[in-house]
């Protein structure tokens, strides 16, 4: 299938007018010793019919589909209101690109403000930005931003940090001077305090965790915030489950000065990892470290509201090398899929949401733990997701509810070792209480 | 008189009470004493409270106000707007792909692992590459993540050196990836040609040079002619050759970087391979390096043995993670509908078609506009408004009379070496009436810049707002709604 | 100076050899003498090629020249255009639902059936009525049926009779239907407060009479009050009761025509029941009757026992079919969602809310508009142009002036009894704020009316096109494209 | 879930200015007596997510959806682009109704005219209508027309005509003083000539038949024609299969006067029946005739081109008793689908579609007549379905098909008493080679 919308006349004609004997003449420049001398060894090219044969033959090569899961850890199987699959797939919104015209895209930018409000009324903080790619390079972003706004090279990094965000954070850093060190978690599964405060000193530009963290675990984001402010570095919040917000107070409330995040959860299916959606918040004195774009309010000469990217003195392509960062595209279909979700929602439901999110998972680890031989693994307080301990080898407990049509959880050892057999479980609020209770029976059966 | 047509925040139409999406009742029992200590929200302040027909016609009169590929001709140069079918974006939404789980085991997405083995290996084919990572999100993504590898190739080789030679036509985002990548920049002026000075490169080019990245066809839309040479030149000091493939719609099927003496290069997915840009996103950035480069590639890489795939974390040398999970695994399922529907001729004719139809832009605007580099061009040619500034009209007013025939703009004023610059690059989709419609327009505003000048310095006049006051926007930022007091 | 912006004719913008659509190759042996002796055509003379980006960028251009319900009010009385719920869209068009053979027997289909058989007892419970069929496939094709079932009914009796009664503000289906089943009209004209004049209507009831057609509430959103009545009086002379239900969005949960002494009538699925307009249809109008009308129903019939279904053909009472298979099951799909959206609830709120939106309307406007009838409305309002005459100024100037606004004009000129009619209908999905946008173009509009009326006369200002001559199209009909010689 | 738009206190600010009460109040016209007193017995209110789990199980209880069919018989399983769905969904297609107010509708005039002039240029005729509501009231519209325009009060109903059609068709007629005479088909399945020959009269209105047939037999268009023609009566000819007019002659450059079918085979899916697509089109001299809206070109007072819904004094809007047709609401949507379907198709797509589905049912044709004790029924050519007759009764080769998980054709006594087991097998372009070589296979072991 070809997408060309030339006919041989066109062709000829166009070509005539442009002076070129042939298309090969229009690649005169091109060294002839480099040129492509066969043609690509790829597929024979195929109509819509056989396509859709080919893509969908491989998705039925994903088992996953059929299973009943309780993944989490960072992607969350939430409902979409089927208004937000219509109205972002127009082709108004799809298929533009960056509004730098303002005047013909109005649409695009009016919906980057909205995001930019409702993130901000998401984190409790002053200003956000458009979008970046995803969590973990949003938390490799809020890094690097502090250490521009503090001038100091050192980060404290909560192990409950999500195990891959911690690794891409470690990439970012690694050749800009600047040191992580890894903070442990207690028994609650929260950060520790004791080890923070030991490696908290006149060096470090921010305190980097994660709430929910990665166990589920919501953390005690006003004292970290303190105990980092304590040291003049800054409380930089992950939140890779998004919809936690809509219950839990809002981080910048609790002295959090920059909040990071993934999210996924705001309409946006699970997809294997991406596109997702990036977003931080800040205080507005750190206003001028932001990376990304932003949007702005602004009036056209009859007075008129409009909307406009703004601050772009901050951004690769004016200030270059000095950029606050180097990204340019984002992620800004997502973000309109976000903006859409959140107000369809609104204002009760995503309270309600986030709430049975909170409900179903406490019902399920109350069951779940009745297992015998099953115990919660941390005592602290948690969102929609918890770790268990286990009385077998997770790969056996896996392979065993697996059987029984269940993706149960998600193995914690090879992220972190010496754990032993534990399991991180999530529950939505698409998740029944009879697949609670089935996952529960399963669960009895597996490790008995 | 006649009513403007103005949208409002959706936040000044909401209404306590009102709601577009309700759920199920909670089927377990309620706890009470949920999340006992921890601080919760007494409410989403601010939050909008709207119905589901608000919901609609607030979006729906939103998406009215903006001009896109679906409407017309989007010349956009370096951005590449082709259309994109529609049928990729129903595949990437099916349920096996879009409802599967990035934490599930290697053999429940068994579907997923081909997908992106598959298009890792037609990007090899189309790149001349060894091996390609598809983990970057967008460009400037994949730039960072082939710097990196430079770097940690360089830092094996036992010293990771200090600087990156970049040609002053590139894009922003290469300085500012490499800088991430601990390295500083030294710009290499281009000759009057638009493309590198081989002599100033030489020059440049010492044993502290990580690099040199250069983009092909660079930003004028001039292909570099020399570049083995440059390779040459980059490689007998030692350094390696970053090639910046965001035009690669140029050279699809007709030359490969791999066999140009590149090392490390990205392709924007969401460019060549028409993945819709998202009013701004999301893309796709993969990496292509050379065999010896492999080694370095982020974590994790597929493994294919036998038919089945599994997740490869045991690469010792890899510059680490880039992304969570394995990018943004949608685009790229996008990317290999459209290679497969395609097929080798088709994706040779994505620059026979692109380069054909920018070069008949540029013939029938010649003359009308001024072309400072009057090299071949590829896939996009850079006009200025040279012409026009006689008459007091600047690029910026050419751009805006476009909207008022209801077209989209070109890039404005980059590559940064073209002053006042027009950068059109039409890309291959186009039809001959929409590139003639945008041909005809443009004729016609270089007649009006002549004859009525102050019809383009106030244009648009067809839009819902006119020229927005963008120094207001940035000295007095208003980057949220808040509630009136 | 503007460029106009007008959307080719697609057989203007094709170019032989461009396609947007291909299918695989055929993959049995092709015969070479297929079909023969059979007159084959040489090619599709006149058929469109063009691309996908060309089909794309076609329907998308013209789709914006459309005002919608999705972009706000669309107040055209008699025709319900309320919010249309987009999940509704979706279920639909699941493939369980859309890829099923009507002629697949009853065993592969139980949930077809079910979901026909679920909405029959739905329509059952709302309307009052015993038992509904869903074949017909708008409301006038449910007039048909259910004229041809009181038809049949009679006949059974003995005598099929010759009349039919229709007040004269009814719809023109209704003499157009009764026409179709062999009756003559017989008009009643309507008394001062709009509705039937009781005395007309005995002196009208003879035993020729077949039924009285009546529309309640009726097109001037008014309630025959006297509806019992009027039934006694038909069923007296052995006559039935027809009750057009178009107008229903003004009584679900509130009162019920079968409870009201009607016979058979017809409900506009999409008008009450929100599946979407299409731009003129698909609709669908399932008829009701009373118990001892049922034998008369169309086939087939659905059966139900023990929790499975079965279609019923044996039916000797049955006035036969009335189109293929089961009518516009997809609308009926979607009119099932609607329902269990709303729950016991929700469907009396379509009323409540309904008639409130279209009374705050009335209120609102009254004084700046005439209103021929003064009785109380129901789900509409029909005002009229009687004060703007004097200024020079129509129903035609008022709602061509409303597209300037950005609205939608009511619907013109109908019921045929109030000249210069204006028919108001806001349906109960409308935003406070879309109301009151409509409140302030009327009354804006009223202002001008006496003080600019040319700018009404001129109207609309903001449309692609301007008034178009209607005249001209009538008289010199060009009813399709042409090659020009 | 509720769509209401009105907060409370809308709801009560608005209530005060209609100076009524309650919303009682609002009511009050209403006999108090025939009020209803209590709430309606439906079932409770589901929000989205109830919703789509309570009608994906309906869903579920469709078993056809599973299995391998050869059903056709007036509905067809096409390939339709994605194209199609896509576009026919914006909102401006599927929320604003019949063009009334042109200035505002330019969208939805311009595909109607667009669509008139392909249902033209496909059926060979001058005009066309914007729709009827499908195939078989197409057919009993086509037969009042016929009255209409001759005056005659007999038609000739070709028994080959889709049963169903045939059904609808008398109901229609019923109480117009039109008589209904079946003429029926020889051992080619063509229309019975003789049999025509002897029932044409000076009172025939009409000869309507359908080609190709019901059992796929393309008919001797010419030849009825003319048959009809030489009583003065009438040819109209039904298409129920569309798409085969990409392939065979014009009906309208074969003597046909009026062609009407059913156009679902241009974009539409099967849908269990509807919605689905009547169109008509007619030789100029019956214009006036015609039932059913109508676009047409015009200008504006500068001259630029527009449409309007035209001709309407034929319409039930201003005509009232007199119209040619009760029609108001018909399938626009669908009419929208088939004009984006045909030109996305285009000039050489849908003649290669039409092409395969003849090459395909020939090759079928081949493969399951060779099956022993399996025979074709009729000799005459076919397009995409023909009629085999069967060694064993339908229901049991039906059901040993079925459990084979094929659904092998449509059997055919029901609707033709005496035919003996015969059945309507039909093939599509998206029936692949192997899967008709496995419904050869399955019957060869059915019929063994
Ligand atoms: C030449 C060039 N290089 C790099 C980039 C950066 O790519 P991306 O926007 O995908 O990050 C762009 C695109 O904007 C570009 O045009
Ligand atoms: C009062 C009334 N009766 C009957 C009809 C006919 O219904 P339909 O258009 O569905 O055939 C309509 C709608 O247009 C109407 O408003």
């Amino acid at each position: 299938m070809s997408y060309l919308s030339l006919s041989d006349k066109d062709k000829a004609e166009m070509l005539a007018r442009t002076g070129a004997g042939s298309i090969a003449d229009l690649f005169c420049c091109i060294p002839e010793e480099v040129r492509l001398d066969r043609p690509l060894d790829l597929p024979a090219a195929q109509s819509e019919l056989e396509l859709v044969r080919t893509v969908e033959g491989l998705g039925r090569k994903n088992a996953y589909a059929g299973l009943l899961s309780f993944l989490g850890g960072g992607a969350y199987d939430h409902f979409i209101p089927t208004v937000v699959d219509y109205l972002s797939s127009r082709g108004e919104f799809v298929s533009p690109y960056t509004p730098y015209q303002p005047e013909v895209s109005q649409g695009t930018l009016q919906v980057i403000f909205e995001y930019q409000t409702l993130v901000c009324q998401l984190t409790g903080l002053d200003i956000a930005n458009a979008s970046l790619y995803d969590g973990s390079t949003g938390a490799a972003e809020a890094v690097l931003m502090a250490q521009r706004v503090t001038n100091r090279n050192k980060v404290l990094v909560a192990a409950s940090l999500h195990p891959q965000y911690r690794q891409v954070v470690r990439t970012y850093i690694r050749n800009l001077g600047l040191e992580a060190v890894e903070i442990g978690f207690g028994a609650d599964g929260r950060v520790d305090r004791d080890a923070l405060g030991r490696a908290l000193d006149d060096k470090t530009a921010a305190v980097i965790f994660q709430s929910p963290n990665f166990f589920g675990v919501v953390e005690d984001i006003q004292g970290l915030s303190d105990a980092a402010h304590a040291a003049k570095a800054l409380s930089v919040a992950v939140v890779a489950e998004a919809l936690s917000l809509g219950l839990l107070e809002a981080p910048g409330r609790l002295g959090v000065d920059i909040v990071t995040g993934e999210g996924q959860s705001l309409g946006l299916p699970p997809s294997f990892g991406g596109p997702y959606l990036g977003f931080m918040a800040c205080k507005k004195e750190f206003l001028r470290q932001m990376p990304g774009r932003i949007a702005g309010q602004t009036v056209d000469k009859e007075g008129r509201r409009g909307f406009v990217l703004t601050l772009s003195t901050r951004e690769q392509h004016i200030r270059r090398e000095r950029a606050t960062s180097n990204i340019c595209t984002n992620q800004a279909l997502c973000a309109l899929r976000a903006t859409i979700f959140m107000e369809t929602l609104g204002k009760q439901g995503l309270r309600e949401m986030a709430w049975q999110n909170a409900q179903k998972a406490a019902y399920a680890a109350d069951r779940l733990s009745a297992v015998p031989g099953v115990k919660m693994r941390f005592s602290g307080p948690f969102f929609n997701e918890f770790v268990l301990d286990l009385p077998k080898p997770w790969a056996a407990v896996d392979a065993g509810l697996r059987a029984k049509g269940i993706v149960g959880g998600y193995g914690l050892e090879a992220d972190y070792p010496g754990i032993g057999s534990a399991a991180l479980v999530c529950v939505t609020e698409l998740r029944t209480k009879d697949e609670i209770d089935r996952l529960a029976r399963a669960l009895r059966e597996v490790v008995s | 008189m006649i009513k403007e047509i103005r949208e409002p925040l959706i936040f000044e139409i909401s209404e306590p009470g009102k709601r577009a999406a309700e759920l199920p009742v909670l089927d377990v029992p309620a706890k009470k004493d949920l999340l006992a200590g921890v601080p919760l929200r007494r409410e989403l302040e601010g939050f909008p409270e709207v119905s589901e027909t608000e919901i609609t016609r607030h979006f729906t009169r939103l998406s009215q106000k903006n001009y896109c590929v679906d409407m017309g001709l989007y010349p956009l140069g370096s951005c590449t707007m082709k259309y994109n079918p529609k049928i990729n974006e129903r595949l990437a939404a099916h349920p096996a792909f879009a409802a599967s789980h990035p934490l599930a085991s290697d053999d429940l997405v068994q579907g997923n692992l081909e997908v992106l083995k598959k298009l890792e290996g037609f990007l090899c084919e189309i790149a001349g590459m060894d091996a390609f990572t598809l983990h970057p999100a967008a460009g400037a993504h994949g730039e960072l993540t082939g710097m990196l590898i430079i770097r940690a190739a360089l830092e094996a080789r036992g010293d990771a050196r200090k600087h990156v030679l970049i040609p002053d036509s590139a894009h922003g985002t290469n300085p500012s990836s490499a800088h991430i990548c601990g390295y500083t920049v030294r710009e290499i002026k281009s000759n009057d040609k638009g493309t590198i000075d081989l002599a100033s490169l030489e020059e440049a080019m010492t044993d502290e040079v990580a690099a040199l990245m250069v983009t092909n066809p660079n930003t004028l839309g001039v292909f570099e002619s020399d570049i083995c040479r440059i390779a040459e030149i980059v490689h007998a000091k030692g350094g390696l050759v970053y090639m910046d493939g965001a035009n690669m719609n140029a050279l699809t099927g007709i030359v490969r970087p791999g066999d140009m003496g590149v090392d490390v290069m990205h392709i924007n997915l969401h460019k060549t391979f028409s993945t819709p840009h998202g009013g701004g996103g999301p893309g796709s950035g993969p990496v292509g390096v050379t065999k010896e480069l492999a080694p370095f590639l982020p974590v994790p890489v597929i493994a294919e043995k036998g038919g089945r795939y599994a997740l490869d974390f045991d690469r010792p040398g890899s510059i680490g993670r880039v992304r969570a999970y394995f990018g943004n695994f949608g685009i790229a399922v996008r990317a290999l509908c459209y290679i497969l529907s395609l097929g080798p001729r088709g994706v040779r004719e994505i620059a026979e078609f692109a380069v054909l139809n920018a070069n008949y832009i540029r013939k029938s605007l010649e003359g009308e506009f001024h072309l400072k580099y009057t090299t071949a061009s590829m896939h996009e040619c850079v006009f200025s408004d040279k012409l026009q500034k006689e008459f007091g009209v600047t690029n910026l007013d050419i751009s805006k009379r476009l909207i008022d025939y209801g077209l989209h703009p070109p890039t404005m004023s980059f590559p940064l070496i073209v002053h006042g610059a027009l950068m059109i690059e039409p890309t291959e989709t186009e039809s001959r009436r929409d590139l003639d419609l945008f041909i005809a327009a443009m004729k016609a505003i270089a007649r009006e810049a002549r004859e009525t000048p102050d019809l383009l310095r106030s244009a648009p006049h067809v839009t819902y707002v006119g020229r927005l006051d963008e120094v207001a926007a940035a000295k007095f930022p208003v980057l949220r709604w808040e509630k009136k007091p």
